[in-house]
């Protein structure tokens, strides 16, 4: 039986689907246009990603062995499966479970083809999950704290925002947001602009129509998490994307203003002053929630 | 399409200089048998010199290879001979740069090196393909 | 109904007494039919408690002498044994551990008459006494069947003879007999005694090849343990003394405090021995010089599980009291410090050895946080980690048995090698590392159950992010093919192999994908036994519990719809294929990755994985992490005080 | 142009290789993706990867060594590609015809489908090529027969 | 990073350093070498410029006084310019176009100039 | 431990320019070993010069590189007018100047920004190649060239400075030190620079001369040592001092390029300033004959022919030992014990040119 409810979830979530990749392509145009600007150049058009995305996905279809491949789709498929569950506004660890499914397929798939370039940047993959996936985790722990419950839903119940009771949390979302887009200082599995050593690290076996999935999910995967720098805001919701393009922008100049780091420093700087930061802030509330200043 | 100017040079000098003399010459070249060419060398190591680089030139039936050495921007060359079919001894006991210039040496003339650290088998420079012993001159 | 009596002595006699017959009958036959029957009894034996639900059961006397008599003489066989092992290795350490257990259990036996004085019944068979008969009789027959086949082809690598089976299998069975009746005793002085059955077997096994390295391994697990017991009879005499009750389901009934709460705290230091926690970990790894089956059987799936089901068992005991967050936090600190320890091995069964560990740490960390949630994550990790690290142990026995390593390094490519095996095992880490199989559902139960414990929240984070990194080179290594348009291979494996590998591997997959049931039928009641709640029910897309939900169905056909549209939309064409990238040096045009180098010379291209040694290495962790963890037991003992 | 042709030419994908080049011409490949000449304007990026580019810039003579370089790397592009030659010396020889280690042109080695002359070829006459490149995969983008020949 | 900051958002309120070529072109500077031209009308077929071209883009024939010229070995070094005793070379600032195939220049006396494709390779 | 990895990197390699390769020994990121191999580049030029006409040979050594071709042409000419016996005019000796510095001028820059590209400094890399389009524009005003400027000949130069030409120059190197002011506290003091160079690839100064280092990295080691304090061309009636740094890492390298842009302005400032007024070129007969050897400071350091004539318009001999030559042995001894992140940087801190090295 379909009731109204259900029409209209599924409803939603097409719309989610159909959006979220546009959305995501034009942000990522917007970024390289802005980065353009900002190395004082006039750069692509902003539609640039979406004449690349076309152009892959017509290319001669070559790659190195099978398996390769089916990485690819369970990457795409899981990066939009935790687009949707943000959408249904599901549980917040199931979600981070979900996108990692995602980035442990995109691993593995680097880790399928006997290649120097990509297994390096496979492995060192595995350390930037192992940077960003704390923080996350902590994020959502701190969802749980000032809510009470792990449900998305939980946040958007509530009055006043996040962002009060969890301003540095929201704030460790720049370093993720950093990780997530392979931007300046640590993209170093597979840097966006191709001079890096790796090549295009995990990636470098990767082209055509496969590249172009690829794209896609970093396009649901950009959504995903500005959606959940949007949370920090979630009443008016507005606020809350305007406070994750904020964070979007951010990310943007600092990648222009400093150098790649080496994985070494990124795992000190995620852990100490991302994860770090993030116990603080929940150390914070566990003493504020006990001294019965703010409820939780 | 704009057609430029003659360009601005100035193509027609004023003086005229005959040509010198006498061939002009290296100077601070000494020839050493080649048994003197490693002391000779450790003893330019001693002294804190840079190996400049090393020099072959074909003189038919016989290589001549210089030393260049470099103490505070002074150079001091060692000439040795040494037969065709001969084999240089390495210098890389006490430069290990020469490593490179030996086998490029071993590469276009031909001339073996002895005591190579990596040798390159006649392939630093050239492949299957290429001209053999190219800079042997045409006798 | 069951037919208690037999029940019983189907389970726990049986095995017993099929050892007894294997250790003086030789002929391969008559052992292969003898396992085999066993096993499928066992199976069924314990389908059909499920079938039955819990009971109670006290044994008549046995013509004429009680029970509790024999159990007084069991106890003096096993001190004897376990002396003449000591006094034969000279071994002060052991004969001093095994004079101090024997006088503490006298003390208890004959002082304190603690055995004779409880009127409670022997034998307490609740859900939880029925999922890990489930586990012994599923994941254990399939591991004795496998067996049957790998120690015929170790033996032959090894030259044994004459074989040596006999006493293996005899091992073996008494094993599985003990684990029964470790897991269905409500007398702790019953438990205890299969408790140190369960340690002579696995000293046994340890040593069972006999090199010097097995043999000083085997002593270590033997004193370790002893360790165990000493605390185990101590923490006996303190609940004796205080509780006056040693019967399990009396001394979980209620909440302990004063002298029983430290008396708890001594059993969860024994537990933490059994199941190889921080400081004790050294045995287990030692343990990995036995014969694969004896891994999987006692040190991953069962007999290590009999620590945390011990500390499962006792935790409504300390539930509300200070030990909970303390048991949390030590074990939520070996869950990390193991898996730390895991991505810097290259060794493949020390690999598994630590995620074994890691995973028994969180184990009791989830018995620590003690909540309807967290002990259903615990027993959901009970079952889900057994059936797995009982298949990859399995899968890396037969991988060692095919290409005579079992160095994750030489894995590379495997995947071509040897298909199925690889798969199977794949199976197997996929299982322990991907949403939403059992495991992972376990571990996100435990992260909302810890998001009020700081400590142990932190500590789980971490692990878990380290526990993706050596799941996912690992798996990385043994798919890492050079490109080529072939079809894979299959190898023929002996059904002797296939089937429990196959086997286990369905039951991993096809276990989360019947969640629902696991959680109502099995885990549910085995939680609801003890808690208020059950913590986890079946929703409509998956799980829900009272602060989040795990869409189990709704992700388990996603992923199986990627696979299948992957594998439809992308034809492999044999000019689609290209050699890698090899900056324009490849020597072939595809097939392998040989390049250009220097003089125009063929170099093989080589890959190493990452282990991080230099941050990550045991020398380097244990040097802090075994301080740690003593000062965390130490420190359970003084809140158990305080 | 159809969607996909457009796409196409508005997204070149640059794989520049140098086979025996005096720099020269190179330092200009590369001075046409910075702030002055911007290929970006045009969403030509350098990838550095044969197997994600779409346009093989190539400068140099093609030196005996680095020929088979330039025939793998070719090689592992996938179609539609074309190949634009930079620079006199990779056009014919150039000043080095009569050096022992080279091959003379680039078309001795791989298909050449756009000569662009000078010495060093101007930022401005790179761009010209690359203009010139991709009005031919236009070409062949619409014309389904010659596209099906250069997916071959 | 604070450094570079100021250096990229002063970039952003900037005009863009980019030049519009192709939409926008630039005349050459003057004294630019961009291409070699011949006046056949003055030229002596004497081959000095062929003798002294340090790539051999210079071909004459003396008997059917014919000077072939390859643009694309030309390096336009304007060495043939310097050398030619009747000034019959110039220098063009415009640079030469791209093309699809290499074509080479032939120049007879008195005909004009023709192009003509070349042999491959 | 874990098994070595064993890689190639190059010869076509996104961070390399130019093809060269790197067989790279890895145990996990650290260099064990790296072996270089080369002859991607090779052309013959030093026998093409044999085959050649000596006048035609400028033209020949012009492109052995063309980002350094003008001091290729400069070392070429001073050879030959030695063993022609002839002096340029002072003029032209000037002229040298200010195109062989231009040279190093955007030389450097393209360096600054490929090594800011190393390590993922994409915006600093294109602020630096702005820059040097300013340079650009000038050896294209001045020469009809933007590379291979072919103005330097045998007996002075081809081509003269105008008054206005000069004025333009003086202006536009005003505006690249404006810009430079604006990068340096960049190059020196940003966190993420330093923590990708200081330290990195340590030289010290004794092995730096064992193993033949030149140039800027020679003088990172703390070696004062620059071929033009010997004085060709003007630079002994400027007065010159070599830009020097002690630490001897990637760091110290590359502050001794940014400081030699300073240089090469003051220096190109200088030479406008005190140029005389008078002939640019020689004009010169006969053929050379015996043997010299000429140097000259190129951007990457000591450029050395040796030229041999026996009085024919073909020379004997032909030999050029460019800089980074001499630079890759440190190059090789500075990789192991790195980390992969540092290759790229490490490779190009000795400002490598394969089109020199190999001719
Ligand atoms: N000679 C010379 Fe060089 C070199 N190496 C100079 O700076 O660049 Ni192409
Ligand atoms: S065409 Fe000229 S400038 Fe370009 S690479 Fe060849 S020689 Fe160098
Ligand atoms: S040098 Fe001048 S006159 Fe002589 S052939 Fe050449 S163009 Fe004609
Ligand atoms: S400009 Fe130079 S290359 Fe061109 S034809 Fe004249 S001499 Fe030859």
């Amino acid at each position: 039986m379909i009731t109204p409810s259900i029409a209209l979830e599924i409803l939603v979530t097409v719309f989610a689907l159909v959006v979220a990749p546009l959305a995501g392509g034009l942000l990522f145009g917007i970024d390289r246009k802005l980065t353009a600007r900002l190395q004082n150049r006039i750069g692509p058009p902003i539609v640039q990603p979406f004449y690349d995305f076309i152009k892959l996905w017509n290319k001669d279809q070559i790659f190195a062995n099978r398996s390769q491949l089916i990485y690819v789709y369970v990457h795409l498929g899981a990066a939009m499966a935790s687009l949707v569950l943000l959408v249904w506004q599901q549980d917040m660890l199931v979600i981070l479970f979900t996108l990692a499914l995602g980035g442990i397929s995109l691993v593995l798939g680097g880790f399928s083809v006997r290649s120097p370039y990509s297994q390096i940047g496979s492995q060192r993959e595995l350390l930037q999950m192992l940077a960003y996936e704390p923080m996350l985790v902590l994020a959502a722990v701190g969802f749980y704290l000032v809510t009470g419950s792990f449900l998305v839903a939980a946040v958007f119940a509530r009055g006043t925002p996040l962002l009060f009771e969890l301003p540095v949390i929201a704030l460790s979302f720049v370093l993720v947001l950093g990780i997530k887009l392979r931007k300046s200082p640590f993209d170093i599995a597979a840097a966006g602009h191709a001079h890096q050593e790796l090549v295009r690290g995990l990636l470098t076996e990767y082209s055509g129509r496969y590249l172009a999935l690829i794209e896609m999910a970093h396009w649901y995967e950009l959504l995903l998490v500005l959606g959940i720098i949007s949370l920090f805001w979630a009443n008016p919701l507005v606020v809350g994307f305007g406070l994750s393009l904020l964070l979007y922008f951010l990310v943007i100049l600092i990648d222009n203003a400093v150098a790649r780091l080496t994985w070494t420093s990124m795992l000190k700087i995620t852990w100490s002053w991302g994860a770090g930061l993030s116990v603080l802030n929940l150390a914070a509330i566990y003493v504020l929630s006990y001294l019965g200043w703010i409820g939780g | 399409m704009t057609t430029g100017e003659q360009p601005t040079s100035a193509l027609r000098p004023a003086t005229i200089v005959p040509p010198a003399q006498a061939p002009a010459r290296i100077e601070n070249l000494e020839r050493i048998p080649l048994a003197d060419l490693l002391p000779r060398v450790r003893a330019m190591a001693a002294q804190g010199a840079r190996l400049v680089t090393l020099t072959c030139v074909d003189m038919g039936g016989a290589f001549e290879v210089l030393y260049h050495f470099d103490l505070d921007l002074q150079l001091q060359h060692f000439s040795a001979q040494i037969p065709a079919g001969d084999k240089l001894p390495s210098i890389t006991s006490e430069y290990l740069c020469a490593f490179l210039v030996e086998n490029e040496i071993a590469d276009l003339f031909g001339l073996q090196v002895e005591g190579l650290p990596v040798d390159y088998h006649n392939r630093l420079m050239l492949t299957e393909d290429s001209s053999d012993r190219p800079l042997l001159r045409e006798r | 109904m069951l037919m208690v009596d037999w029940f019983m002595a189907t389970t726990i006699l049986l095995p017993a007494l099929a050892g007894f017959v294997l250790f003086f009958v030789g002929q391969p036959a008559i052992r292969r039919l003898t396992v085999l029957a066993l096993s499928v009894i066992l199976i069924i034996a314990s389908l059909l408690v499920l079938q039955n639900g819990p009971f109670t059961y006290s044994p008549r006397p046995l013509a004429g002498v009680a029970w509790n008599q024999l159990l007084v003489a069991g106890d003096a066989v096993l001190v004897a044994l376990f002396f003449y092992f000591g006094w034969r290795a000279r071994s002060g350490l052991i004969v001093g551990l095994v004079a101090l257990q024997a006088a503490l259990v006298a003390y208890l036996e004959f002082a304190l008459a603690g055995v004779a004085a409880d009127n409670a019944p022997l034998f307490y068979v609740d859900h939880l006494s029925i999922v890990m008969a489930l586990v012994i009789g599923i994941v254990g027959s399939a591991i004795a069947v496998y067996a049957l086949h790998y120690m015929d082809h170790h033996e032959q690598h090894l030259r044994v003879e004459p074989s040596r089976q006999p006493k293996f299998f005899f091992s073996v069975l008494l094993f599985l007999g003990a684990m029964n009746g470790l897991v269905f005793a409500n007398s702790l002085p019953w438990l205890f005694f299969f408790w140190e059955v369960t340690t002579l077997c696995s000293f046994l096994l340890i040593g069972h090849d006999g090199t010097e390295e097995a043999q000083r391994n085997a002593l270590r697990a033997l004193w370790m343990n002893l360790v165990g017991g000493v605390a185990f009879a101590a923490g006996m005499i303190l609940l004796e003394t205080t509780a006056h009750t040693l019967a399990v389901a009396e001394i979980a009934a209620e909440r302990q405090a004063g002298g029983a709460l430290l008396g708890l705290a001594f059993l969860v230091v024994a537990g933490c021995t059994k199941a190889a926690q921080l400081p004790f970990q050294s045995w287990l790894l030692g343990a990995m010089v036995a014969p694969t089956p004896v891994s999987a059987l006692l040190h991953s799936s069962t007999m290590v599980k009999a620590g945390v089901y011990l500390i499962i068992r006792l935790a409504p005991g300390f539930e509300g009291t200070l030990l909970s967050p303390l048991v949390a936090t030590a074990g939520a600190y070996t869950f990390v410090t193991a898996a730390a320890l895991a991505v810097s091995q290259s060794n493949a069964k020390r690999v598994l050895a630590y995620s074994t560990i890691s995973n028994l740490g969180l184990i009791i960390a989830c018995a620590g946080l003690n909540s309807a949630l967290a002990i259903s994550a615990a027993v959901l990790l009970i079952v889900f980690h057994a059936v797995s690290k009982g298949l990859l142990f399995l899968g890396v026995g037969a991988i060692e048995q095919y290409i005579g390593s079992r160095d994750i390094e030489a894995m590379e490519g495997l995947l071509r090698r040897v298909p199925l095996l690889t798969a199977v095992t794949m199976i197997g880490i996929l299982t322990m590392l991907l949403p939403p199989f059992g495991v992972l559902v376990a571990k996100w139960a435990a992260l909302e159950a810890a998001a009020r414990v700081p400590l142990a929240m932190l500590l789980l984070v971490a692990g878990s992010a380290l526990t993706v990194v050596f799941w996912t080179k690992w798996m990385g290594r043994m798919m890492s093919a050079a490109p080529s348009s072939q079809r894979l291979h299959v190898e023929s494996l002996s059904p002797l192999f296939s089937i429990p590998l196959v086997g286990l591997a369905a039951l991993a997959i096809l276990l989360t994908a019947a969640l629902g049931w696991v959680m109502s039928g099995l885990i549910g009641p085995a939680v609801s036994d003890w808690y208020p709640t059950v913590g986890l029910a079946s929703g409509d897309n998956g799980l829900v519990s009272s602060v989040g939900a795990f869409p189990v169905w709704a992700l388990l056909t996603v992923l199986a719809v990627l696979v299948v549209v992957a594998l439809v939309a992308s034809p492999v064409r044999e000019k689609s294929v290209r050699a890698v990238y090899a900056c324009g040096e490849n020597l072939a045009e595809s097939g392998d990755t040989d390049f250009r180098s220097i003089g125009d010379g063929t170099q093989a291209m080589s890959l190493g994985s990452y282990y991080y040694v230099g941050v990550l290495g045991e020398s380097k962790i244990n040097r802090w992490a075994n301080p740690i963890a003593i000062a965390l037991l130490v420190s359970l003992m003084g809140v158990a005080i305080l | 142009m159809n969607i996909i042709t457009t796409a196409r030419v508005k997204s070149p994908w640059i794989l520049h290789f140098d086979t025996g080049s005096c720099n020269g011409c190179d330092i200009e490949i590369l001075a046409c993706l910075t702030p002055l000449y911007d290929v970006e304007r045009f969403g030509m990026i350098n990838v550095g990867n044969p197997k994600h580019a779409d346009v093989l810039l190539v400068t140099g003579p093609a030196n005996r060594r680095n020929a088979r370089v330039l025939r793998n790397l070719y090689e592992q592009m996938p179609a539609p590609k074309v190949v634009i030659v930079i620079g006199t010396c990779g056009c014919s020889g150039g000043v080095f015809h009569n050096c022992y280690n080279m091959l003379g042109g680039i078309d001795k080695v791989i298909p050449v489908d756009v000569y662009v002359p000078g010495c060093a070829a101007k930022p401005e006459a790179i761009i010209d090529g690359v203009v010139l490149a991709l009005q031919r995969l236009a070409e062949r983008s619409e014309s389904k027969p010659a596209l099906a020949e250069a997916l071959a | 990073m604070p450094n570079m900051l100021s250096n990229i958002l002063g970039n952003i309120f900037a005009r863009p350093a980019t030049r519009a070529y192709p939409a926008v072109r630039r005349p050459p500077f003057s004294g630019a070498r961009g291409h070699i031209v011949f006046d056949t009308k003055s030229c002596g077929f004497c081959g000095a410029c062929s003798r002294r071209c340090p790539s051999a883009a210079i071909v004459i024939n003396r008997t059917d006084k014919t000077l072939t010229f390859d643009p694309f070995r030309c390096i336009i070094c304007e060495a043939c310019v310097e050398v030619c005793p009747r000034k019959s070379i110039a220098v063009d600032s415009q640079y030469r176009a791209p093309a699809y195939v290499k074509t080479v220049e032939v120049h007879t006396l008195p005909a004009p100039p023709e192009e003509a494709p070349r042999a491959a390779g | 431990m874990s098994a070595r990895t064993v890689i190639p990197f190059g010869p076509q390699h996104p961070v390399l320019p130019e093809p060269v390769q790197l067989r790279l020994t890895l145990e996990e990121e650290r260099v064990v070993e790296a072996i270089p191999a080369i002859g991607y580049v090779h052309r013959g030029i030093e026998k093409a010069a044999e085959l050649n006409e000596w006048v035609q040979n400028v033209f020949l050594v012009e492109r052995i590189c063309g980002i350094c071709s003008f001091l290729h042409a400069l070392c070429y000419c001073q050879g030959i007018e030695t063993l022609l016996g002839v002096e340029p005019p002072p003029r032209a000796r000037y002229l040298r100047v200010v195109w062989g510095e231009l040279h190093r001028l955007h030389s450097h820059h393209l360096w600054l920004g490929l090594l800011a590209d190393s390590f993922g400094f994409e915006s600093l890399f294109m602020q630096f190649w702005r820059n040097r389009e300013m340079i650009m524009d000038l050896l294209e005003m001045t020469a009809g060239n933007r590379v291979i400027v072919s103005t330097c000949t045998v007996g002075g130069t081809r081509r003269d400075i105008a008054q206005e030409q000069a004025s333009e120059i003086l202006r536009t190197l005003d505006k690249v030190q404006n810009e430079l002011d604006k990068l340096l506290p960049v190059i020196s003091n940003d966190y993420t620079v330093r923590s990708r160079t200081v330290g990195k690839g340590v030289l010290p100064k004794d092995k730096a001369i064992r193993l033949g280092a030149v140039g800027p990295v020679l003088r990172a080691s703390g070696v004062a040592q620059d071929v033009r304090m010997i004085g060709y061309a003007a630079y002994g009636e400027l007065g010159f001092t070599p830009v020097v740094e002690q630490a001897g890492d990637a760091h110290a390298r590359l502050l001794v390029r940014m400081k030699e842009t300073y240089q090469a302005i003051d220096l190109i400032r200088q030479a406008l300033a005190h140029m005389p007024e008078g002939e640019i070129i020689t004009r010169v007969r006969g053929n050379p004959r015996g043997r010299t050897i000429s140097r000259v400071e190129q951007p990457r350091g000591e450029v050395v022919y040796y030229l041999a004539g026996n009085g024919t318009r073909n020379l004997e001999r032909l030999r050029v030992r460019t800089p980074t030559f001499a630079n890759v042995p440190a190059l090789v001894q500075m990789l192991p014990g790195c980390e992969l992140a540092d290759v790229p940087v490490l490779v190009l801190s000795i400002d490598p040119c394969i089109s020199c090295t190999e001719r």
